[in-house]
């Protein structure tokens, strides 16, 4: 029996939770369990983050992502608690024209993903014992962030340790973006009018 | 400080206080309604430009009195009829009595002593001078005093502060001509503009807050109520008197004609202050509109000194040529400052013979052409003695003199002033003392040595008319207003009968003081107004118990202005300046027996009127008992701030004319040079020289006539109505036809409706008529064939342009219709459509593009 | 430890038996821990009532009182609402519990004694404490009844507020250190108390404050516990729960404290350091052999635990002492004073270390130090062979970007 | 139990990438449900996520320098801000939905049919 690798158990198993949970998401019809199974789905991710060696981002998945979900959830539970609109079931002929697109879709991402050969090799326990253990990210990508690009210094390749321009601009952008964002966001949440029995009707 | 000195200073100081009103007239105008409460500020903003104005005015009066005293070359033999010049007066007689000596059998001269024996000579004697050889026997006489007075000059300065535009030789110019006259009148109207702007504070209060007008219904039968326009009053007041001052201080005939036309503006906006009085904007349109009339005149005039001397300017700016004085009166000439029809009128008189010259010139070769005008002008004195140019001369005179009439409210266009009563007190105050009516005396002395012996018996008779007209009228008026309006009128009239019979000091000295003495009465009667709320004398009475500041100050009005006083004592202004007048009437008389009887006897009968109603004023308004009793028990003393001017004022009314201040002194030194002369049309017309009037005999039958008939009047207005002895109804009942005459004021207003207004009316409704019925018709037509053309083309817009839009817009339309299908709105649909096409652009990417 | 089982199992097995021990080790701090805390809730609060608490089961003190409740709530009735979504109320304990359990993964509680060593622990530990509320909410809408909804409702709205001042917070020390690592922050704090965050500068001290309410308030605990508010909410999210499940939600909620608080020990007051170095002094560290460090860390742990307990202990004296608020003035105090007053105390802290670069008291850690991950990668640059023309030249730019950054000197 | 023993490489991460963008995409496509669209986005977002976490990651990879290194954990931290930011946005406008039409049906907000 071969020794189990244990990195690649993980990755099963998580793996294995992101999946059904995102098919659970599509399938179910409860909008609090849809955002139940999307929090598990996201959070299965999260541990292929983790898995993948990218602590940060797994860890802003889990704080951001999954936080917003969260309140998605909380909205679920305050828009359908009242009852009417708990579920909105999906028609059957909108059923099957899903699982077709689903099926073509994958039909041309699944040979997508094995189509380059690079992708398919797998890193050998030589390469992965010359590899650090546990490689420390947040500190370079704060960097990349605001301008510098100091996991390139210790680039062997040369050509690759051109462009050491970071993120700054982008991030920036971003920050910006987000901004206006919340501001924007702000404003069209303000309660404006209750819905009217007119409205109602239309 | 030299005269040099005074020429740089005064034009600054003098400059400095005729723009404050201006600068205080843009920041009301600007921000009016927002300084202070409303408004409340600008009253205090305009009324410290003008007592800026008048701090100024008296230091440059001051500076004035520093460089030159109260004597000039030309005058220094003058004297006042007042006690205090017995000596010098003692020494005018003896040298006056050594002329006559001296030069008896010369002619003229002979007149200042004994004009009624000398009037038969002077009538005869050659018309070439005569008032000239008074000075040349004075000359004779008395050589050692003669030699010592200096050749004859006046002080006046006088220079462009700003070239406004160049046309040719015409030059419109902002310029300054300051003498003597200038001066005193910056000094009365600021000092009195100045008294008026702290009264009207006061009395406009009202303005302040949202006025109710109890004088406008409105058409649903409530008063009108409308916001305060304290601030615009103000407004309207600094841009008078800015008005006003550069008026005084204009250096051109252009620049007066035009600050002439903003005073008329000015009181326009004043006396239709209440605009929505009906009353007020007809009074405003009237006085406005027979100005006009007047003005008229006055562009005649302009025109004819223009085109016929090229220029505008009094005097002789530097750089340029002499000025109107000096080609009226050439100091070159014999005698210097000689009348004469200025060559430049000769000419454009003489324009065929001017013709003939040129014509000659040209037809010779190898001359030049302005060797002809030299010769026209080397020929003109010739003509000159033909009497070519005087027409025009007495045209220009009498034209200026028009416009006078206008401001000035003589005779033909008096109508105007007592409806001008309209406007607040204050401003009828303003308008009758010291601005509007004072710009046309004003002019009459600026332009006097303009004007020929002719001119002057036309204005005589026009002031001799004016003054019995408003006397007359005067007697009958109940409005305490009106009144004082009839008042002004005569007492205008009194200054142009000055004017008139060549007394030019007179008229300008009873300017000035009539000037203090009436904005006194008239801010009295706005008190009383202020406490009755009613014009209406009929209804008053008794009031000096309640308001003994008015009742008081409005007396000594009153004795100022029918001459008041212990005669060759002393007495108020009035009594000099009046006593001046009659004084100068007699001496007229001395050589025009037949004017200067008419004249004399319309001035002392004018005297005695003056005293009758203006004492009938006095007493009905303020002794007595109270005839409404309503009335009587609201009446109140005004506040302080209303008084008080009335205090300042009654005491210069007091003592304005006092010789000891040498207000005539200072004025003499603004005499025009040169004597008025001898008529040319009428040659029999001839002027004593004004100083002839001082002689005793003279001066003493004009005092004791002036005492009389101001002492009857008064005596006559007390029996009426201050003891009550007589019953003024009876003699209305009496002489009822007498009564209807006077009180519908000669039935003036009647007359000219008959004459000018309903001519008018009828030919505007022809006018009319014609516009309607052909004008009209003509367009009408043209325009019928516009609308039939229009017609076409609107049916090719309608039908072939709009088609063709409409058509693409049609298949545009249905186009969207179509592809309106696509749009599902559908959110769900979209999102398979994005998956599909992502999917479809994939294998089409796998067919046909070779990726890498 | 899996090392060691590899000796004598197969190498899967081995790897599972470790992560078992791991597991159990973990499991048993959190449920031994809760047990203890709530017996020391009801001690203190009856302390404070000016009463005994319980004083029967278990001796004079009444140490088996916990247990006792354990054993009572086991047996009691598991109910359930007819309405209830079955699935999710069953799940809303666990939820919150494992939540509140993978906050210990990277909770180190000495050197180097942390069992997911992840390079982002702070932020790492945050966000999975941000889940329970998950449970909470599943749990309240789960329940079918509008107390628990409610409950849940105000949890939610509760903890997703003060989350943003305790990210701020917790900001400032990691600013600081230029680390999200735990342990390393841990590291830097050794040697004497005086290099204990906390005593970096004025900002960070009134941070800690700041840091404790909020971190009280995303427990839950009073006077914060509006979403189990028994006055007006029957009691809360847990109305419809019983028996175990019931005792799940309260694991969670004394595992949840304990680990803020562990969290505070370590940002602010030096983790396992203590006040004096007196490992160093003893020599118990890992060069003296492996024992020596082994029992250093020990002690480090012990050092460690108490620190958090004086917090835990901290919260309930505050829970028995403060009134409940009201939701309103809970949204205030977090939205109106500690949300500014964090940011604040952040940017100040940024001037801070910007301005006074050379104010640093940060510790020499007598015989230790640690390299900057820039240094470490000019190093590997130089080792490697290769021209260090990159690495030189990146130098002295980098230092720009970095002036915040104290230098660190060799001892 | 070649499958437990055998490393993984990044066809693996891309095949779990790539059922997660399915499944969003089918969610958007599929749910009548407002808030169930959002999840659908959210999902196929985050299969977008690990694609480019796996690109960045080194474990994955056959040999040193083949991985996209930081980029793509840079990448992948944009994405979830900016799906954070899309989430309030959308969340907005299905309040404003729900305070409009009385429901988060997306069926029924049809006004936009041409």
């Amino acid at each position: 029996m071969e020794p189990i690798n244990w990195h690649t158990f993980f990755f099963l198993l998580f793996s294995l939770l992101a999946v059904v949970f995102a098919v659970a998401v599509v399938v179910a019809s409860n909008v609090v369990r849809m955002a139940f199974y999307l929090i598990m789905s996201l959070g299965a991710a999260a541990g292929l983050f983790f898995l993948a060696g990218a602590d940060f981002v797994g860890a802003m998945q889990l704080m951001i992502y999954v936080g917003g979900t969260l309140v998605l959830l909380i909205f679920g539970v305050m828009l359908t608690a009242q009852g009417p609109f708990i579920s909105m079931k999906t028609r059957g002929g909108d059923w099957i024209l899903a699982a077709l697109l689903a099926g073509i879709l994958l039909a041309l991402l699944i040979p997508a993903a094995f189509s380059v050969p690079a992708w398919r090799n797998r890193a050998t326990p030589e390469y992965l014992a010359g590899v650090r253990e546990r490689p420390a990210t947040s500190a370079p990508l704060a960097m990349g962030l605001v301008g510098a690009r100091v996991d390139r210094l210790a680039e062997a390749d040369a050509n690759r340790r051109e462009g050491m321009a970071g993120y700054l601009l982008p991030f920036e952008i971003v920050s910006v973006h987000l901004l206006v964002v919340l501001v924007g966001a702000a404003y069209l949440a303000r309660t404006k009018r209750r819905a009217t029995a007119e409205r109602r009707l239309l | 400080m030299n005269e040099q000195t005074l020429s740089n200073l005064l034009p600054v100081l003098l400059g400095a206080a005729w723009l404050l009103p201006l600068a205080s007239f843009a920041v009301v105008v600007l921000v009016g309604p927002r300084l202070g409460k409303a408004g409340l500020l600008a009253g205090h903003v305009a009324t410290g430009a003008i007592l800026g104005s008048a701090v100024l005015s008296l230091l440059a009066l001051g500076a004035w009195l520093y460089v030159f005293g109260f004597t000039s070359g030309q005058a220094a033999h003058h004297g006042g009829a007042a006690g205090e010049h017995v000596q010098q007066e003692a020494e005018h007689n003896a040298a006056a009595r050594g002329r006559a000596d001296a030069s008896h059998g010369e002619g003229g001269d002979a007149i200042a002593d004994a004009p009624e024996a000398a009037a038969p000579a002077v009538a005869a004697a050659d018309g070439s001078t005569l008032s000239e050889p008074v000075r040349a026997g004075k000359r004779r006489a008395r050589p050692a005093p003669m030699v010592s007075l200096p050749p004859p000059v006046k002080h006046a300065f006088t220079d462009d502060w700003y070239t406004l535009a160049e046309f040719g030789s015409l030059r419109v110019t902002i310029s300054y001509y300051i003498d003597a006259l200038t001066v005193v009148m910056f000094v009365m109207v600021s000092v009195i503009a100045t008294c008026i702007h702290f009264y009207s504070i006061g009395y406009m209060h009202e303005e302040l807050h949202d006025v109710t007008d109890h004088e406008v219904t409105l058409s649903d039968g409530s008063y009108l109520h409308r916001r305060g326009r304290f601030h615009r009053f103000f407004q309207y007041l600094s841009l008078f008197c800015f008005s006003m001052l550069g008026l005084v201080v204009a250096g051109n005939i252009f620049m007066v004609f035009v600050f002439w036309e903003l005073v008329g503006i000015c009181s326009y906006f004043l006396i239709g202050f209440y605009i929505e009085r009906r009353s007020a904007t007809k009074a405003a349109n009237k006085a406005f509109i027979v100005n006009r009339v007047g003005d008229f005149g006055f562009i005649i005039g302009l025109m004819a000194l223009w085109s016929s001397l090229g220029t505008f300017a009094f005097g002789d700016v530097p750089g340029q040529g002499p000025g109107i004085f000096s080609q009226v009166r050439n100091p070159q000439g014999e005698p210097p400052h000689a009348l004469a029809a200025p060559t430049g009128m000769v000419l454009a008189s003489a324009q065929e013979r001017v013709a003939e010259i040129v014509r000659d010139h040209f037809n010779v070769p190898d001359v030049d052409p302005q060797s002809a005008w030299s010769e026209a002008v080397a020929r003109s004195g010739g003509w000159r003695a033909e009497g070519l140019g005087y027409g025009l001369l007495v045209l220009a005179g009498l034209g200026i003199f028009c416009g006078c009439v206008g401001k000035s409210a003589q005779f033909p266009l008096h109508v105007w002033l007592p409806d001008a009563m309209e406007g607040p007190t204050p401003v009828s105050a303003l308008v009758h003392s010291a601005t509007m009516v004072a710009a046309g005396v004003y002019l009459g002395a600026r332009f006097f040595p303009v004007f020929t012996p002719e001119v002057l018996l036309v204005i005589a008779y026009v002031g001799a008319i004016t003054l019995l007209l408003a006397a007359t009228i005067a007697i009958t008026a109940v409005d305490i207003k009106r009144v004082l309006a009839y008042s002004t009128v005569s007492q205008l009239g009194y200054m142009m009968l000055s004017l008139g019979v060549g007394g030019w000091l007179a008229g300008v000295f009873h300017l000035i003081t009539h000037a203090f003495f009436k904005s006194l009465l008239f801010l009295g009667s706005g008190s009383v107004i202020h406490a009755c709320h009613t014009n209406d004398m009929t209804r008053m009475g008794g009031l000096r118990r309640k308001m003994p500041w008015t009742a008081y100050t409005m007396l000594v009005g009153c004795l100022a202005i029918i001459g008041a006083g212990i005669p060759f004592l002393i007495g108020l202004s009035g009594y000099y300046s009046k006593d001046a007048i009659l004084a100068q009437v007699l001496s007229f008389r001395g050589v025009n027996m037949f004017h200067g009887n008419i004249l004399f006897a319309v001035a002392a009968g004018g005297a005695a009127l003056t005293a009758f109603y203006m004492f009938r004023l006095w007493y009905l308004t303020f002794a007595g008992e109270p005839r409404d009793e309503h009335i009587y028990e609201h009446a109140h003393e005004s506040p302080q701030i209303m008084y008080v001017p009335l205090v300042i004022l009654a005491g210069a009314a007091v003592v304005a004319g006092w010789p000891i201040l040498g207000l005539t002194d200072l004025l003499e030194q603004a005499r025009p040079l040169g004597d008025v002369g001898r008529g040319v049309m009428w040659a029999s017309l001839a002027y004593p020289h004004e100083h002839a009037s001082h002689a005793a005999s003279i001066h003493v039958p004009a005092t004791l006539a002036a005492a009389a008939t101001a002492l009857g009047g008064f005596l006559l207005a007390t029996l009426f109505y201050g003891l009550r002895w007589l019953n003024p109804n009876e003699v209305r009942q009496q002489f009822p036809a007498v009564y209807r005459w006077l009180w519908n004021k000669w039935y003036f207003d009647e007359f000219y409706d008959l004459v000018f207004v309903r001519p008018v009316h009828f030919v505007a409704a022809l006018a009319a008529r014609f516009d309607r019925r052909w004008i009209d018709g003509l367009i009408d037509s043209l325009a019928r064939w516009v609308r039939g053309v229009s017609i076409l083309d609107d049916v090719l817009d309608r039908y072939l342009v709009d088609g063709a839009v409409n058509l693409t817009a049609d298949w545009f339309w249905s186009l969207g219709r179509g592809l309106r299908n696509v749009q599902t709105g559908r959110l769900r649909q979209y999102v398979m459509l994005i998956v599909v096409g992502a999917v479809a652009l994939t294998f089409l990417l796998e067919a046909f593009v070779s990726l890498p | 430890m899996a090392a060691y089982f590899d000796q004598f199992v197969p190498s899967w097995l081995a790897y599972l038996a470790a992560a078992l021990v791991h597991a159990f080790l973990l499991l048993n701090v959190v449920a031994v821990g809760a047990l203890v805390f709530i017996w020391a809730e009801r001690k203190v609060s009856g302390r404070i009532q000016d009463r005994l608490g319980p004083t029967r089961v278990g001796g004079k003190f009444g140490w088996l009182q916990s247990l006792a409740d354990g054993i009572k709530l086991i047996s009691k009735e598991d109910t359930m609402p007819a309405g209830a979504d079955r699935l999710l109320f069953r799940a809303a304990p666990y939820i919150s519990l494992c939540a509140s359990l993978c906050a210990y993964l990277a909770l180190p509680f000495s050197d180097g004694w942390v069992a997911l060593p992840v390079d982002v622990g702070v932020f790492f530990i945050l966000a999975v404490m941000g889940l329970e509320v998950f449970g909470v909410i599943l749990g309240g809408y789960a329940s079918a009844s509008k107390w628990s909804l409610f409950g849940a409702m105000r949890e939610a709205a509760q903890v997703v507020s003060y989350e943003v001042p305790m990210g701020l917070c917790v900001v400032v020390p990691v600013l600081i250190a230029g680390q999200l690592d735990l342990v390393k922050i841990g590291q830097m704090q050794g040697g004497l108390f005086t290099n204990w965050l906390i005593l970096h500068d004025p900002l960070i001290f009134c941070t800690f404050w700041v840091y404790f309410t909020c971190a009280t308030a995303s427990v839950n605990r009073a006077p914060f516990d509006l979403a189990e508010a028994e006055s007006e909410l029957v009691a809360g999210f847990h109305t419809e729960y019983s028996g175990l499940r019931w005792s799940i939600f309260f694991m969670a909620e004394y595992g949840s404290m304990f680990a803020v608080s562990g969290l505070a020990a370590i940002l602010f007051f030096g983790g396992w350091n203590g006040p004096l170095p007196v490992t160093h002094w003893l020599g118990l560290t890992a060069e003296n052999g492996a024992l020596a460090g082994y029992l250093g860390n020990f002690l480090g742990m012990l050092n460690f635990i108490g620190k958090a307990t004086l917090g835990v202990v901290f919260m309930m004296w505050v829970r028995w002492t403060l009134p409940r608020l009201r939701i309103d003035q809970v949204m205030k105090t977090c939205l109106k004073y500690c949300t500014p007053l964090a940011a604040v105390f952040f940017l100040g802290a940024v001037a801070w270390t910007y301005y006074l670069p050379g104010v640093d008291v940060r510790s020499r850690p007598l015989g230790m130090h640690y390299q900057r991950w820039w240094e470490e990668a000019a190093e590997g640059a130089a080792e490697s062979e290769r021209p260090g023309t990159m690495a030189a030249a990146a130098k002295p730019s980098l230092a720009s970007f970095v002036r915040s950054q104290p230098q660190v000197v060799e001892p | 139990m070649n499958l437990l023993s055998e490393p993984v490489g990044v066809s693996h991460y891309m095949i779990v990438g790539a059922v997660m963008f399915v499944a969003g995409v089918v969610c958007m496509a599929s749910k009548r449900n407002l808030l169930g669209v959002l999840m659908g986005i959210e999902l196929v977002l985050n299969g977008a996520n690990v694609n480019f976490v796996a690109f960045s990651s080194r474990f994955l990879q056959s040999e040193e320098g083949r991985s996209l290194g930081l980029d793509g954990q840079l990448i992948a931290v944009f994405v979830i801000v900016l799906a954070a930011a899309e989430a309030a946005v959308a969340l907005a406008i299905t309040l404003n939905f729900y305070n409009n039409y009385g429901t988060v049906d997306v069926d029924r907000a049809s006004e936009l049919k041409g």
